[in-house]
């Protein structure tokens, strides 16, 4: 006889766990929805942390190790939580053409955090996108979600200052 | 290579446990065979220290981890028509180059400070200067036959040099293999 | 519905439009939303005339993306719009005062230029003129007519002879005959069927599927709802990226729009046809675009793809048939259905039909989304489409089908853009970006960037592409950095031709190709590059010695 | 799922090397091959698992094709003719042996699987006999806190035999790979020490099917660790049955 099944507790009372079930009700609870409950798991929480895995894998009865593979292998979940502030430079074709690498470079230097990183005061995240598809405004930055295209080192360097 | 003229052999060991050697000369009374054709000319078990201009096969043991073994690779390569990496050190960098795995510095306070108990100091002459990267005889200069073991066994050592005393190019994977 | 009622419809609205006097419409696509154009429509809204006489809309990407934030008038009895460029918010006012009376000039945009004039639009025929997020735009433009037409009228036999007929090709790279691969998944006998829209772009340099996903997403509903009526399909899935959550969003508002005017879901046309669309969403990982890997995320798996035989038209999204086409391909059914396929096979070449859009970017004068037919020279694209290179520089190469395509030198200008000539000189059409380089970059440097990208692509199961494209970087990097030797490259031509050969993947086979078509063209440039080294020339030297004796 | 075996299939005649063959249509181009000695080299196949397809080790020329397919996962049909072992796929071959120890620290001498490991072993059937790309030098980890087994990531092949055997066998799925491309690594569970594992069974299946040193019994020494499968057809077999 199969076990029935067991609903399992968020790891908190916080209320976006409300969110995060709606996904996986609206999916069935269904082991296919793993991306998707991911998906708002980050967007809720900003990052997947190992109480947040675990809940969602056994709310969907799927293994640790293959809740964990997932997160990792796509490039837009974070385990860790990101800065404050975030600087996305495009890596796409036409921004590497016109000069992204310099703009990370000066980001970089400036702010002496890697690409792909945060900050030791957790203030800024340096992140390379794919292609935000502003091929136009190349090099194209997307600054705490604003956009920003056709800049140099200063021109960022700049904005950035007045953000943070 | 003319009849009458024994060829010429000449050995080395680069950074190794020498092992290789031993293996060499564990081939017992074969040695008196190989000694009627070959002569070899330079090799840490023998008097000649001094490279001659034309050597017709070198040898060499162990993983290039220092300038010296990194001149003595290369003097060996201009100096041999026929250069033989002889065992995993040579082939492959083997048990040296796990010291890769680490920075250089810590290799050095690992060897000359934490495990010393009597002043500890990193040397700073009469010692070669160790490269950042432990790396195979091949990676340095080409390389005309690979022969893996550790150490390769006598058999296989003789069956190596008897092909080529007999003119053919020997394939070492018919009798070893990486850590044989 | 039956389709007097929507042609009646259809009557309905378009009368509607035709009441105002005016219609300013204003580009809100990614390019121009990101230089102001959300402004420059709210000032305009805020400077239009009471009633409807003006009607200020938000439209979708209208293609010159470089001189956005792009807004067009259309009056009433005129022939040609009138375009603006480079618009700020505080010239709303301005053209508003100036509708129905003169044109203003310091803003206007040329439209008699050969970006605007050598086009031909099917895929974006609606994009830029409609209403995105209105289905009813889409409606009186023919939107959906072809699917009902199709389900009350036709068999899906019919609508697959159609597709056969067109000669369409896959609009996602690999060129594959659409028809072909509609027809196999229509005779598997399986009782459930998918159909799959991959949306997951990912070449860097490309956004023609965003465009038509943000500008006109209905059209890719309705060709999605055609295929699933000919392949025999009630569900489909649209794989989109999560970096586009403009186009999600909209996708998401266009099946709710379509399924309430019971266009979709459940017995559409009150006939035996079903069929229900859900959004899925990437996570960041290109290889997803390869169609076994965009399986296994559909099911929430790690996106790596598995040895095709057998093909996801026999064996695909949880075991049943499946049929997955690009957002390009999807985007030319409705039309191909609605016109005949003879009409789409008049367009094109002898075995590339229809038209193409191209992302043009780079070093070129006009950045933005073209669409031609097959077969346009690279020279007319290049250089009077996009107006050529600017900044008084030399053109070097262009590149095409992202990472895995080629560069293409001057030499090859006149080629005709195809499927097959691209093929034929080393590259591939891929999914159509284009990116154009002038003499300030180095080949190497472009074949060591695109390297990276498939490396950290690359999803890590088959070894010639975990560890190949590894090593190709290393020794790409090595080269740039003027530290390589002859051997070094010998050593990347081998590893190119073994990671092509041997790897599991489109992702893989591919990634040598940037490397193979620079060295093909621009082989000086990585020679120029490289070191002497005494070992390696002096064996170079004993075995051409050998090889005279 | 490519070797469910269904009614009615029908027997195929078909050339491997020259040689010709007759098998069921449902088969696999390297079951026909092992089954008649043709060694075609394999580290991710195992008889017993489903196919995985990525060493790419095994893959054939189909004459008249210009496109090479793994044996592992290619069917044999009517009139195929297979080359197993041309020049150039024993170049590819080596070429794919040295990257594979390039990728990690394989140091044989020093390991317990010398002399029972099959990468070894291909290394010497295939030719391979020194690496021309260059070593990566990256240091792994070896997580030694499970009570009976070890897991050292610098002898791991990615070959994912650990964890299908633990997910198709066992049916604990406590193995699974994070990350991907070049940084592609075996975990368990939530990528924690193997021993804090409470899916893990201790039952010992992946260390028997892992083709290297890099799932290895503890308290083995150089060479000692020698791996028995015998259990894997016999499961397999209980498995589809049921």
């Amino acid at each position: 006889m199969p076990l029935q099944r067991i609903k399992p507790t968020p790891p908190s009372d916080d209320k976006r766990w409300k969110l995060i079930d709606v996904t996986m009700r609206r999916n069935g609870y269904a082991g296919h929805a793993l991306i998707e409950t991911l998906h708002s798991v980050q967007d809720a929480f900003g990052y997947l942390d190992d109480p947040a895995m675990k809940f969602v894998a056994s709310a969907l009865n799927l293994p640790l190790s293959k809740v964990y593979g997932v997160a990792t292998f796509y490039h837009l979940f974070t385990l860790k939580p990101k800065g404050k502030h975030t600087c996305v430079v495009c890596t796409g074709t036409a921004c590497y053409i016109k000069g992204a690498g310099e703009l990370i470079d000066g980001v970089s230097e400036k702010y002496d955090v890697p690409l792909g990183e945060t900050t030791a005061d957790r203030n800024l995240s340096l992140i390379g996108a794919r292609c935000v598809g502003a091929c136009g405004l190349a090099p194209a930055v997307v600054l705490d979600g604003v956009m920003l295209g056709k800049l140099k080192v200063d021109d960022l360097l700049e904005h950035i200052e007045k953000v943070i | 290579m003319s009849e009458s003229k024994k060829i010429t052999v000449a050995t080395t060991w680069l950074d190794g446990c020498s092992g290789c050697h031993m293996s060499l000369l564990d081939i017992d009374e074969r040695l008196i065979e190989l000694a009627q054709q070959v002569d070899i000319v330079y090799s840490p078990l023998v008097d000649g220290k001094h490279l001659p201009e034309t050597v017709d096969v070198g040898i060499i043991e162990g993983s290039v981890s220092n300038e010296e073994d990194l001149a003595k690779a290369r003097e060996f390569r201009r100096h041999c028509k026929y250069l033989i990496s002889l065992g995993d050190c040579a082939v492959t960098g083997n048990v040296p180059a796990m010291r890769n795995l680490f920075p250089l510095d810590s290799v050095y306070d690992r060897a000359y400070q934490e495990n010393v108990q009597h002043n500890p100091l990193r040397p700073n002459d009469g010692v070669p200067a160790l490269l950042d990267v432990v790396k195979p005889v091949h990676a340095v200069v080409p390389v005309d036959l690979h022969v893996p073991g550790c150490p390769p066994s006598a058999d296989t050592i003789w069956f190596v040099l008897s092909q080529l005393l007999e003119g053919r190019v020997p394939n070492p994977n018919e009798v070893t293999r990486f850590g044989a | 519905m039956h389709i007097d009622e929507l042609n009646e419809l259809a009557e309905q609205i378009r009368t509607q439009h035709q009441s105002c006097q005016h219609c300013v419409r204003v580009c809100m696509a990614a390019s121009c939303q990101s230089s102001g154009a959300d402004d420059v429509l709210k000032r305009l809204e805020d400077a239009a005339p009471e009633g409807d006489q003006v009607q200020v809309k938000s439209v979708g990407c209208m293609g010159l993306c470089s001189a956005g934030p792009l807004v067009e008038v259309r009056s009433r009895g005129d022939d040609q719009p009138i375009m603006y460029q480079h618009v700020e918010s505080q010239d709303a006012e301005e053209i508003m005062g100036s509708l129905g009376d003169s044109v203003v000039q310091r803003l206007e945009c040329p439209t008699s230029i050969p970006f605007f004039q050598r086009q031909q639009k099917i895929v974006l025929e609606n994009s830029g003129i409609i209403d995105p997020e209105d289905i009813e735009d889409y409606i009186a433009a023919d939107g959906y007519s072809a699917l009902v037409e199709a389900l009350t009228e036709s068999s899906p036999a019919e609508v697959l002879n159609e597709v056969n007929l067109s000669g369409l090709r896959g609009r996602g790279g690999g060129g594959y005959p659409t028809g072909l691969k509609w027809s196999t998944v229509a005779k598997m006998p399986a009782t459930q069927k998918y159909v799959i829209c991959n949306a997951d772009e990912g070449d860097p340099g490309a956004f023609m599927d965003r465009a038509v996903l943000e500008s006109d997403p209905h059209r890719i509903l309705e060709g999605m709802a055609l295929a699933a009526y000919a392949v025999g399909a009630n569900r489909g899935y649209i794989y989109v990226r999560a970096e586009y959550p403009l186009a999600i969003d909209r996708l998401k508002k266009s099946i709710r729009q379509a399924t309430r005017k019971g266009l979709l879901g459940a017995n559409v046309c009150d006939t035996p046809f079903s069929f229900d669309i859900e959004v899925r969403l990437g996570a960041g990982a290109f290889v997803c675009g390869e169609e076994t890997a965009l399986m296994q995320s559909v099911e929430g798996e790690r996106g790596q793809p598995r040895p095709r035989p057998p093909y996801p038209a026999e064996l695909g999204l949880w075991g049943f048939p499946t049929l997955i086409n690009n957002v390009e391909t999807y985007a030319n059914i409705a039309p191909i259905v609605r016109n005949g396929g003879e009409w789409f096979a008049s367009i094109g070449t002898e075995r590339s039909k229809g038209t193409k859009v191209f992302a043009l970017a780079g070093r070129i004068h006009n950045t933005g989304l073209i669409e031609v037919p097959m077969g346009v020279p690279l020279r007319e694209i290049v250089e009077e489409i996009g107006g050529g290179v600017p900044d008084g520089r030399r053109f070097k190469a262009v590149q095409t089908g992202g990472p895995s395509g080629g560069c293409l030198p001057a030499e090859q200008m006149d080629l005709p853009v195809d499927y097959d000539s691209l093929r034929e000189v080393g590259s591939i059409m891929g999914s159509g970006g284009m990116i154009v380089m002038d003499e300030t970059s180095s080949m190497v440097d472009v074949a060591r960037y695109f390297m990276e990208f498939c490396m950290t692509e690359s999803c890590g199961k088959c070894v010639p592409c975990r560890v190949g494209t590894y090593q190709m970087h290393e020794l790409l990097t090595k080269i740039a950095a003027g530290k390589g030797t002859s051997a070094d490259l010998a050593l990347l031509e081998e590893l190119c031709e073994v990671v092509q050969m041997t790897s599991l993947c489109g992702l893989g086979q591919t990634a040598p190709n940037p490397v193979v078509s620079t060295l093909q063209y621009f082989r000086h440039e990585y020679e120029e590059k490289l070191i002497r080294d005494e070992f390696v020339d002096m064996e170079q030297q004993t075995e051409e010695m050998e090889a005279v004796s | 799922m490519i070797q469910t075996p269904t009614p009615n299939v029908r027997v195929v005649t078909f050339k491997i090397d020259d040689r010709d063959f007759s098998a069921r249509e449902d088969e696999t181009i390297i079951q026909v091959a092992w089954e008649n000695g043709i060694r075609v080299p394999s580290l991710c196949y195992l008889e017993g698992l489903s196919v995985w397809g990525a060493c790419r080790l095994c893959v054939v020329e189909i004459v008249g094709s210009p496109r090479l397919v793994s044996s592992c996962s290619t069917r044999v049909a009517e009139g195929m003719e297979i080359r197993t072992d041309s020049e150039r796929l024993q170049a590819y071959r080596r070429m794919i042996l040295e990257l594979l120890f390039s990728e990690r620290n394989h140091v044989c001498s020093v390991c317990v699987s010398n002399g029972h490991c099959e990468l070894q072993n291909l290394a010497q059937q295939c030719g391979m006999d020194h690496v021309r790309v260059p070593y990566r030098n990256k240091v792994y980890q070896v997580d030694s806190s499970h009570d009976l087994f070890r897991v050292d990531h610098n002898r791991c092949v990615l070959c994912s035999r650990c964890i299908r055997v633990c997910d198709e066998i066992e049916g604990a799925h406590t193995w699974d790979s994070k990350g991907r491309g070049i940084d592609t690594q075996v975990i368990t569970d939530l990528n924690r020490p193997w021993g804090e594992s409470d899916s893990c069974t201790g039952c010992g299946k992946c260390v028997q099917v892992c083709p290297t040193g890099a799932l290895v019994q503890q308290g083995t020494s150089v060479g000692e660790m020698h791996k028995d499968r015998k259990f894997l057809p016999y499961l397999s077999r209980m498995r589809d049955a049921q």
